[in-house]
C-alpha cells in the first residue's frame, strides 16, 4: 500500500474562490492510502514546495497528489520538488482543479464535489504508479547529410564549424546540386556560381567533412544518437585518389554523343566526363551506359591518355557502413516532366523550354556561352513568352501538383528582367495567374521588371502553342484586357512545377520518416519544430520539406545544423521514461504493434522460454527501444493480448481513474 | 476474329467511304466487323447534363447488346465513339446514372459497364499491331507526307476516352508510318474544326478549319486524314488545295483494295 | 446569389468554386471571337449569380463543345459543362428551343453529314 | 421533464495531452463554462484509448464517453489520431449494431487553440446525454453503488 | 476424397516427410469429428477420417505443432487456408516446419443440417461427390449435399486454397455468396429491436469459452480474459454486462484478423450466431476502408493497423443505419 500525501492548492483565490479547498483536503484525507492531506495558498511557491518536501520526509510518503492548476503548467515543477525530497519524480500526479474545475464552474458545492472526484482519480492512479527512471543512450558524434546541394552544403559546413565530423552523401558525381545550374539569383542578381563554388571549395577543404559522391544510402538502422548507415558508392571507374582532374580524358574520349545532363540535354558531353569546371570533387567519371570499353571491351583511350593512371575499368561498387548520431535529409527537388502539358508544344518544338533550361541558355558556361539563342536555329529570339504555374496549383489529378511551387514568380521576373536588360530589342510577355512575391525586396524586384524593364505582365494563361513558319503561335487570354491574344513568339518558357527528388520516397521508408501525399518530408511540428522530422534524430534541410528559394533553404539548413549540433553536443540522451513496455510472457510476436509504431521503436527477437516438460520453446517477442519510443501508446491498443503497456499511462492506471470518476 | 460494330447514321449515308473501306480493310486483316443488330443513332453529341438520362439510353442499349454478344464493340465515327465510350465510362463510374439507366430500360441483366468499347484505330494499334499492319501493306504510300487530323472527340476528355495522349497523340502518326507514308506533326491537329456550329455560323468553322489547314500545310503536309465525317466536311468545305480524306481510304489503298485515283 | 446558380450546379454537376481564375479556358477557346461572354466568365458569373445575363447571350449557342477547356483546366472545373447547363436552362423553359426541325432544310447543303444536323438539334432544342 | 432535470449524467472525457487537454485548459483560462458532470482523463494521445476503457466506463456507471484528440494531420505523434479514428468508428458501429444508443459515444477533434470549441462540445454532449437519460443497456448492476 | 486424404497422410508419415500429421478422427459419434495428431501410418489408417463432418479448422493447432521437433503435415480446406495464411502473417506459424496439403471441399455438413431435413435415427453418412447417402434406423436415404450444408458453408466465401504445398482436388475460385445479408437485416432493425435481439442471444452465453478456444485469431499466448491484470478477467458471466462485454471485446480483438471461418458459431453449444458480430466488423471495414479479406495474402496491411488521411470520421456511424 502506498503512503500518499495530498496537497490542495488555493492558487490565491483562483481555486479557493469556487472550490472549498479545506473540504477537499478533508474529503481526500479519508481515501485509502492517504496518510497526509493539507491545503496551502500557493503550492508552487518556494514555501509551498518546502511544505511538500517536508511532508514527504516526515510522513514517509511514497506517492504525492497535488490538486492545483494544469499539469501542463507545473507538473515538472512538482516532479523536481519531490525528487529533491528523495521521492521518485514519477510518483507525482496532478489533479487539475483550476482550469478544469474552479475556472469553469460558478457554484461552489458543485465545483468542490468535482474537485474531490478529480482528486480521487489522481489518488487512484498514484496507487498504481511505479518509480520510473529515465534511461540514457550514448550519442555517436558524427552527422550524415544526405544530399549535397546548397542545403546539404550549408548544413554540413555549420555542423563541421561546431567541431563535429560530417559526411555528405551525394548521388551525382559532384556536389552543388541545382544551384550549380542556375545563372543568376533573385532579387540581387548576383551570380549563383560566384556564391556557391567558394562554399563547395570550403566543403572539400574542411577536414571535418567527408564527401561521398556518386553514392546513395542503401540501408539505415538504429535510432537517434546511434544510427548505422550503409552507403553504396557507385563505381565511377576512376580512382578518386589518383585523378588530378586535368580533364585530358574528357577531351580525348571518342564517344562524343552523350546528352549532357548538366546542361539538361541541350548539348553533349563525352562518355568520360567532369560535370563542370568547378565540380567537387574534381574527378572524372565514366558513364557506363555509353563507354564502349565497359560495354564491349573495345577502346581504352582514356586509360592511355591518363598520366596519373587513374582509370580503372574493373572498379566495383563499394559498400561503406558508418555510425552516426544524427541524419539530415537534404534531397532537394526536381522540376516535373512536361509530357502531360503538350498544349504548350514542349515535345514538338525545341524552342519551348523550361525555366531551368533557360538558365543554361543564359549561363556563360552553358551550351550557348551565355548568349540567348533559339535551340532550333541558333538565332536570337525577339519575342519571348513566359508561362507561369505549369503543373503547379492543379487540383490533384494525374496532371500536375496541388501546391504552389513558390519560386517561379521570382525567377520568371528575374529571367524577364535579365533578357530585357541584355537584349532591349526583345519583347517579353509573362502570363500569370497571381504574382506571388512575399519576401524581402521581392515585390520591389517584380515591380522593377514591370516599371523599369518594361516586361509585359498579362493576367491570363496560355491555352495553346502552335509551332508554324518558324514561329511559336501563342494563343492566350488577357483577362484584364478582356481579349484573346495571339502572339507570334520566338521562344516559350515554361515555369514547370517542382517536386521532391525521386530518391526521397525510398529514403523516407528507410528512415521511417513521414512524408505528405506529395512526397515532401513532414516536419515534427509545422510551426514549432519545422526542421525536425517526427522521427527523432532525423532533420530536414531545404526543398525536401517543401518548395523553397535559396535564402530560405540556407536559413533552414543552418537551423537544421544547429539542431544537429545541439544533439551531438550531448554525451548521452535522456529518454522519456513513459515508454511502451512489452510483457514477453504475453507477447504473441504478431507484429501488430510494429505496424502502428510511427517511430520504428519496436523490433523482434527470438527468445527461448521454458515450455512444458522441461522443454525450451523459442518465441518471437517484441522489444521496445526506449530511446526511440515517444510514448504515444498506439501499440498498446493494437496489441491483441494486452502484452504492450505504457509506463505512466498503464491500462490499470487509466482504468483506476475511470473507476474513481464513475464511482 | 469477329468484333461487334457500331457504324452510326452518317456512315450509312454521307460518310460511306469511311465505313466501306474500313470494313473492307479489316476483312483483309482477318477481322470481321459484325454490325450490331437494330442499332439506333448514338445521339451524335454527348449530353453534358448530369440529369439527362434518356438521351444516353441508345448508347447504353448498344453497349448492353455488345455485352450480350461477348465481343468488344468497335466504332469508327469519332462522334459515335465519343458518345458510346463516355456513356460506358459513366455507367462504370456514376452509380446514380447506372441505376437510373437500368431502371428506364429494365433489361434482363442490368448493364454495369461490362462491354469494352474500341475505336477502329485502337483495334489496329492494340489488336492487329502497327508492325503487323506494315507487313500486310502491298502498296506503301511511300513519299506521301500526311498530316493526321484528330479533332476533339477522339481525345477529349482524356480521362473518359483513354484513347491517346490528349495533347501529343501518336496513334494516327503511327498508322501513317505503318502504311508507308511520312507523318507530318502539326500542333493544330487536336484543335476543333468548328463542329456542328457550322450549321448556324459557317464563319466559325471557316476560321477554325482555316487555322488547321494552314498549320498542316505550313508543316509540309500534302494530305490530311481524319476519322470524323463532320471534320471532313468542315475541312473540305473551307479548305483550299489540301486534300482531306478518311484514314480508312488510305488504309484500303495501302492494302491494295482501293484503286489509286490518278 | 441567384436561384439559377444552384440549377446550373445541379445540371452540370460541376463546382464552379474550384476555379482559381487562371483564364486557361478562355485562352484555349476556339470560339472566343464568337462569344460575348467567355468560358472563364461563365464560371465566374455562375458563382456570383449573374446567370440570367449568360442565358440571354448568344454565346451559349456557339460553344463548339470541343472540350479543350475541360481538358486543359488545371482545376477540373469543366467550363463546357457549365456553358451547356446554362443553355439547357434556357432551352428547358417553355418555348426555349433555339432551333426546330422545320428550320433545318434551309440550312442544309448536299455534303452536310447527318451527324451535324442531329448534333445541332440535340444541342439547340429539348428532346431533340 | 422533472426527471430529466434531476438526472445528472456522468460523463468521461478522454483528452490527448497535446491538443485537447490543452484546449480544455484554454477553455478554463477563458472561463468558458461547461457542466461539472464532465470529468477529464488525460492520455498521451487519442491512440492510447483502448476500447476497453470506454466499456469499463459504461460498466462503472458512465452515461456518456467522449474522446477528444488533435485534428487529423496535427497529431503530436503524427499518426496516432488516424488509428484512433478507425478504432472508434468501428467500436461505435459495433455498439450501435448491438443496440446501444449511438449518441452515448462521440469523437471530437479539438486543438490546443480551440477552448471555445471544447466548452461548446462538452455543453452539447452533456445536453445530448441528459436528454437521452441514464445508461441502462451497458450497465453492470453489481457496480451500482448502493 | 476420403481415401486420397488418408492415403496422403499415411504416405507423409511412411516416407518420413513428416513426423506428425494433423487431421481429423471420429469422436464418440460418427458426426462428432475432432482434430487429432497422428504419428504413424498405421494410426492414420485406423483412425483418420475425412467426411462431411470435418468442419474443424486445423490451422490453429499449427501454432504449437510447428514449433515442435520435425515437420508437421496438415490438411486444410479452403476456408482453413485463410487462417493458415493469416497466422503466418502474424508470425505465429513456422511455415518451414509445415507441410500443408490442401483439400478441395464441396462444403461441410453437420448433424443439425441433416436433422433439419427431417432425418432421424442417423447411423452413418457416406459422401459421394455432391450427394450424401444417409443410413438411418429406418433405412437409407440420399440427399443432395447442397441441401445438407452447414450454416457457414451456405455463405462460403471462397473455394480457393491460399497457401499449400500440394492440393488434393482442383483449385477453386472465390464465390459470390451473400455473406452479409443477415447483418444487413439486423442493421435495418431499430436500436431497440437490435438490443433485444442481442440480449436474447447473448443471454444464452454460458461463458464456456468454446468460441474463443476454437478461434484461430484468438490464439494469444495469454488471453486478456484469463489475465488478472487486464481488468476484464472473468470466469463466468454474472451479469448481462459481462456477456456483452466478452463478445464485444472478442469481436474487436479479432477485427481485421478474423478470416470469417465461422468456427465460433459452429462450436457454440448455445447456438449463438457469433459470426454475425465478426461479419458486421468485416462489412464495415470493407465499406469504410476498402475491401479486405484477412488471410487472402501475405502483404496487405490489416485495416486496423493502417489508415488513410481521408478515412471517414466516427460520426459516419449514424443510429441504426449501418454504413451506406
Amino acid at each position: 500500500m502506498q503512503r500518499i500525501g495530498v496537497f490542495v492548492c488555493w492558487c490565491g483565490s483562483n481555486i479557493a474562490a469556487t472550490v472549498d479547498v479545506v473540504q477537499v483536503a478533508q474529503a481526500l484525507a479519508k481515501e485509502p492510502g492517504v496518510v497526509f492531506a493539507t491545503d496551502y495558498q500557493y503550492m508552487c511557491s518556494q514555501a509551498g514546495q518546502d511544505l511538500i518536501g517536508a511532508a514527504i520526509k516526515e510522513h514517509g510518503l511514497t506517492g504525492v497528489v497535488i490538486c492545483s492548476c494544469s499539469p501542463r503548467m507545473h507538473e515538472t515543477t512538482f516532479r523536481k520538488t519531490c525528487q529533491k525530497a528523495g521521492l521518485n519524480p514519477y510518483m507525482v500526479e496532478i489533479a487539475n482543479i483550476r482550469e478544469h474545475c474552479s475556472w469553469i464552474h460558478k457554484d461552489k458545492p458543485t465545483a468542490t464535489e468535482k474537485a474531490v472526484i478529480l482528486g480521487r482519480a489522481a489518488i487512484a492512479k498514484v496507487h498504481l504508479n511505479a518509480p520510473l527512471t529515465a534511461g540514457t543512450s550514448p550519442v555517436t558524434k558524427r552527422a550524415l547529410v544526405i544530399g549535397g546541394g546548397i542545403a546539404g552544403i550549408q548544413t554540413a559546413l555549420d555542423i563541421a564549424d561546431a567541431g563535429f565530423p560530417v559526411d555528405i552523401v551525394e548521388k551525382k558525381p559532384t556536389i552543388g546540386g541545382k544551384m550549380t545550374q542556375i545563372d543568376k539569383t533573385f532579387p540581387t542578381l548576383d551570380c549563383a556560381a560566384c556564391i556557391l563554388t567558394p562554399k563547395m571549395v570550403d566543403v572539400s577543404q574542411n577536414e571535418k567533412i567527408d564527401i561521398i559522391s556518386y553514392a546513395q544510402v542503401e540501408k539505415v538502422q538504429g535510432f537517434v544518437g546511434n544510427f548505422s548507415v550503409t552507403i553504396r558508392k557507385k563505381a565511377r571507374y576512376v580512382d578518386e585518389s589518383k585523378c588530378t582532374g586535368c580533364g585530358l580524358c574528357t577531351e580525348k574520349c571518342p564517344q562524343k554523343k552523350v546528352p549532357n545532363e548538366f546542361n539538361l540535354g541541350l548539348d553533349t558531353r563525352r562518355a568520360i566526363y567532369i560535370p563542370f569546371a568547378q565540380a567537387v570533387p574534381k574527378v572524372a567519371t565514366i558513364d557506363p551506359d555509353y563507354c564502349s570499353m565497359l560495354k564491349s571491351g573495345k577502346c581504352g583511350v582514356c586509360a592511355k591518355v591518363c598520366a596519373a593512371g587513374a582509370i580503372d575499368y574493373k572498379q566495383q561498387d563499394e559498400l561503406i557502413t558508418r555510425e552516426y548520431g544524427a541524419i539530415v535529409v537534404a534531397t532537394g527537388f526536381e522540376p516535373i516532366g512536361m509530357d502531360k502539358f503538350d498544349e504548350f508544344a514542349y515535345a514538338q518544338s525545341p524552342d519551348v523550354v523550361t525555366s531551368l533550361e533557360l538558365e543554361r541558355l543564359m549561363n556563360a558556361a552553358g551550351p550557348t556561352g551565355g548568349t540567348l539563342l533559339r535551340p532550333s536555329d541558333g538565332t536570337h529570339p525577339h519575342t519571348l513568352v513566359f508561362v507561369q504555374c505549369v503543373g503547379s496549383r492543379c487540383d490533384g489529378g494525374e496532371k500536375g501538383k496541388p501546391y504552389c511551387s513558390k519560386i517561379c514568380c521570382m525567377y520568371t521576373a528575374k529571367h524577364a528582367m535579365l533578357i530585357r536588360d541584355k537584349y532591349p530589342d526583345t519583347e517579353v510577355y509573362v502570363f500569370y495567374i497571381d504574382v506571388r512575391t512575399p519576401g524581402k525586396n521581392f515585390d520591389e524586384f517584380y515591380r522593377r521588371a514591370v516599371e523599369e524593364y518594361g516586361v509585359h505582365y498579362i493576367k491570363g494563361m496560355v491555352g495553346k502553342v502552335t509551332p508554324q513558319d518558324g514561329k511559336l503561335k501563342v494563343q492566350a487570354s488577357d483577362l484584364l484586357g478582356g481579349r484573346q491574344l495571339h502572339i507570334d513568339a520566338d521562344m516559350v518558357v515554361l515555369a514547370a512545377a517542382i517536386e521532391p527528388d525521386k530518391s526521397a520516397r525510398p529514403l523516407a521508408t528507410m528512415l521511417t520518416a513521414s512524408m505528405d501525399t506529395n512526397d515532401f518530408f513532414t516536419e515534427a511540428h509545422p510551426k514549432l519544430r519545422p526542421v525536425e522530422s517526427p522521427t527523432a534524430g532525423i532533420f530536414l534541410s531545404g526543398a525536401c520539406q517543401g518548395p523553397k528559394d535559396i535564402p530560405e533553404t540556407v536559413a533552414q539548413a543552418g537551423a537544421a545544423a544547429s539542431k544537429v549540433i545541439g544533439l551531438l553536443s550531448k554525451d548521452a540522451l535522456t529518454c522519456n521514461p513513459c515508454t511502451a513496455q512489452p510483457d514477453e510472457l504475453k507477447c504473441n510476436g504478431c507484429s501488430s504493434c510494429e505496424n502502428v509504431c510511427p517511430y520504428g521503436a519496436i523490433s523482434y527477437i527470438d527468445k527461448p522460454f521454458r515450455g512444458p516438460n522441461r522443454t525450451t520453446l523459442i518465441r518471437r517477442v517484441a522489444q521496445v527501444n526506449p530511446a526511440v519510443c515517444q510514448g504515444c501508446g498506439a501499440c498498446t491498443v493494437a496489441c491483441p493480448s494486452g502484452a504492450m503497456d505504457l509506463q505512466g499511462f498503464s491500462n490499470k492506471q487509466i482504468m483506476a481513474e475511470v473507476d474513481a470518476i464513475c464511482r | 476474329m469477329t468484333y461487334s460494330y457500331f457504324p452510326g447514321c452518317t456512315l450509312k449515308t454521307r460518310g460511306k467511304d469511311l465505313d466501306t473501306w474500313g470494313r473492307a480493310s479489316m476483312e483483309a486483316l482477318g477481322i470481321h466487323l459484325e454490325e450490331l443488330p437494330q442499332w439506333q443513332c448514338c445521339g451524335a453529341v454527348y449530353p453534358l447534363a448530369k440529369d439527362e438520362i434518356g438521351s444516353r439510353l441508345s448508347a447504353v442499349r448498344a453497349l448492353a447488346a455488345a455485352r450480350d454478344l461477348g465481343t468488344p464493340l468497335v466504332t469508327l465515327c469519332s462522334a459515335c465513339h465519343h458518345v458510346i465510350k463516355r456513356t460506358n465510362y459513366d455507367i462504370r463510374h456514376d452509380a446514380l446514372f447506372r441505376d437510373r439507366a437500368n431502371n428506364y430500360m429494365a433489361p434482363d441483366t442490368a448493364y454495369q459497364g461490362e462491354a469494352q468499347v474500341l475505336h477502329y484505330l485502337e483495334v489496329l494499334r492494340d489488336h492487329v499491331g502497327f508492325d503487323t499492319l506494315a507487313k500486310k501493306v502491298v502498296k506503301p504510300l511511300t513519299g506521301r507526307k500526311i498530316g493526321a487530323y484528330y479533332g476533339c472527340l477522339l481525345l477529349r476528355p482524356s480521362k473518359a476516352m483513354a484513347f491517346d495522349d490528349p495533347e501529343n497523340p501518336t496513334i494516327l502518326e503511327d498508322f501513317i508510318q505503318a502504311i508507308g507514308a511520312q507523318p507530318v506533326f502539326y500542333a493544330q491537329r487536336n484543335e476543333c474544326c468548328g463542329g456542328y456550329v457550322t450549321l448556324e455560323d459557317p464563319s466559325l468553322s471557316q476560321a477554325r478549319a482555316g487555322a488547321v489547314l494552314h498549320n498542316a500545310a505550313a508543316q509540309g503536309a500534302d494530305t490530311l486524314i481524319t476519322a470524323c465525317p463532320l471534320c471532313l466536311y468542315n475541312l473540305q468545305k473551307n479548305g483550299g488545295k489540301l486534300p482531306v480524306v478518311y484514314f480508312t481510304e488510305l488504309l484500303a489503298e495501302a492494302l491494295g483494295l482501293k484503286e489509286v485515283p490518278v | 446569389m441567384s436561384q439559377w446558380t444552384d440549377t446550373i450546379r445541379q445540371i452540370s454537376g460541376v463546382d464552379p468554386r474550384k476555379c482559381m481564375k487562371c483564364g486557361k479556358c478562355t485562352a484555349t477557346c476556339p470560339a472566343y471571337d464568337h462569344m460575348e461572354y467567355h468560358p472563364h466568365q461563365f464560371v465566374d458569373m455562375v458563382t456570383t449569380g449573374r446567370v440570367e445575363e449568360l442565358m440571354a447571350s448568344k454565346g451559349i449557342y456557339t460553344c463548339l463543345t470541343c472540350f479543350a477547356c475541360v481538358e486543359r483546366c488545371p482545376r477540373s472545373v469543366e467550363p463546357a459543362a457549365i456553358i451547356e447547363a446554362v443553355r439547357l436552362a434556357v432551352i428547358r423553359q417553355q418555348g426555349g428551343n433555339h432551333m426546330t426541325p422545320d428550320q433545318i432544310p434551309g440550312l442544309l447543303d448536299e455534303e452536310l453529314p447527318q451527324q451535324a444536323i442531329t448534333s445541332a438539334l440535340r444541342k439547340y432544342s429539348k428532346g431533340g | 421533464m422533472q426527471m430529466n432535470q434531476e438526472f445528472k449524467p456522468t460523463i468521461v472525457a478522454f483528452c490527448c495531452n497535446w491538443c485537447s487537454y490543452a484546449g480544455a485548459d484554454l477553455s478554463g483560462t477563458n472561463r468558458l463554462q461547461y457542466p461539472a458532470n464532465v470529468k477529464i482523463i488525460r492520455i498521451p494521445c487519442s491512440c492510447r484509448l483502448n476500447p476497453m476503457f470506454i466499456l469499463r466506463a459504461f460498466q462503472r456507471g458512465a452515461d456518456g464517453v467522449i474522446l477528444c484528440g488533435c485534428h487529423p494531420g496535427d497529431c503530436h505523434y503524427t499518426t496516432g489520431n488516424y488509428y484512433a479514428r478507425r478504432r472508434m468508428t468501428l467500436l461505435f458501429s459495433l455498439l450501435d449494431y448491438m443496440g446501444i444508443e449511438r449518441q452515448r459515444t462521440r469523437v471530437e477533434w479539438v486543438s490546443a487553440a480551440e477552448g471555445a470549441k471544447f466548452a461548446a462540445t462538452m455543453n452539447d454532449f452533456v445536453d445530448t446525454i441528459t436528454k437521452l437519460g441514464p445508461n441502462r443497456r451497458l450497465e453492470d448492476l453489481r457496480c451500482k453503488s448502493e | 476424397m476420403q481415401e486420397r486424404v488418408i492415403e496422403k497422410a499415411a504416405q507423409l508419415l511412411e516416407s518420413g516427410a513428416c513426423a506428425r500429421v494433423l487431421g481429423w478422427k471420429t469422436g464418440e459419434f460418427f458426426y462428432d469429428v475432432t482434430p487429432a495428431v497422428f504419428t504413424s501410418a498405421q494410426q492414420v489408417r485406423q483412425e483418420m477420417v475425412f467426411s462431411p463432418f470435418c468442419g474443424a479448422n486445423l490451422s490453429k493447432y499449427l501454432i504449437a505443432e510447428s514449433r515442435k521437433e520435425g515437420k508437421v503435415g496438415v490438411f486444410l480446406k479452403p476456408c482453413d487456408s485463410f487462417s493458415f495464411v493469416q497466422l503466418q502473417k502474424e508470425h505465429r506459424i513456422l511455415r518451414e516446419n509445415v507441410y500443408a496439403v490442401g483439400v478441395q471441399c464441396q462444403g461441410m455438413s453437420d448433424i443439425e443440417a441433416l436433422k433439419a431435413l427431417g432425418l432421424r435415427g442417423i447411423t452413418a453418412v457416406q459422401a459421394e461427390e455432391d450427394r450424401l447417402t444417409v443410413s438411418t434406423l429406418y433405412g437409407e436415404k440420399t440427399v443432395a449435399l447442397e441441401e445438407a450444408l452447414s450454416l457457414r458453408c451456405r455463405s462460403c466465401k471462397s473455394r480457393a486454397l491460399h497457401d499449400c504445398d500440394e492440393l488434393i482436388g482442383d483449385q477453386g475460385r472465390d464465390l459470390d455468396t451473400d455473406r452479409f445479408g443477415e447483418v444487413a437485416r439486423l442493421e435495418a432493425m431499430s436500436p431497440e429491436e437490435r438490443f433485444a435481439f442481442w440480449r436474447s442471444q447473448l443471454s444464452k452465453c454460458i461463458r464456456c469459452n468454446a468460441c474463443r478456444n476454437v478461434c484461430p485469431a484468438c490464439s494469444c499466448e495469454k488471453c486478456v480474459f484469463d489475465d488478472p491484470n487486464s481488468g476484464v478477467q472473468n470466469k463466468a458471466a454474472a451479469d448481462p454486462f459481462e456477456e456483452d462485454l466478452f463478445h464485444i471485446i472478442r469481436a474487436f480483438h479479432v477485427a481485421g484478423r478474423c478470416t470469417d471461418c465461422g468456427e465460433c458459431t459452429r462450436v457454440c453449444p448455445q447456438h449463438i450466431p457469433l459470426h454475425l458480430l465478426n461479419r458486421k466488423l468485416i462489412k464495415d471495414m470493407n465499406a469504410l476502408y476498402g475491401p479486405y479479406q484477412a488471410g487472402s495474402d501475405f502483404d496487405s496491411k490489416p485495416p486496423m493497423l493502417t489508415f488513410t488521411q481521408e478515412d471517414p470520421e466516427a460520426s459516419i456511424i449514424t443510429e441504426g443505419r449501418g454504413i451506406q
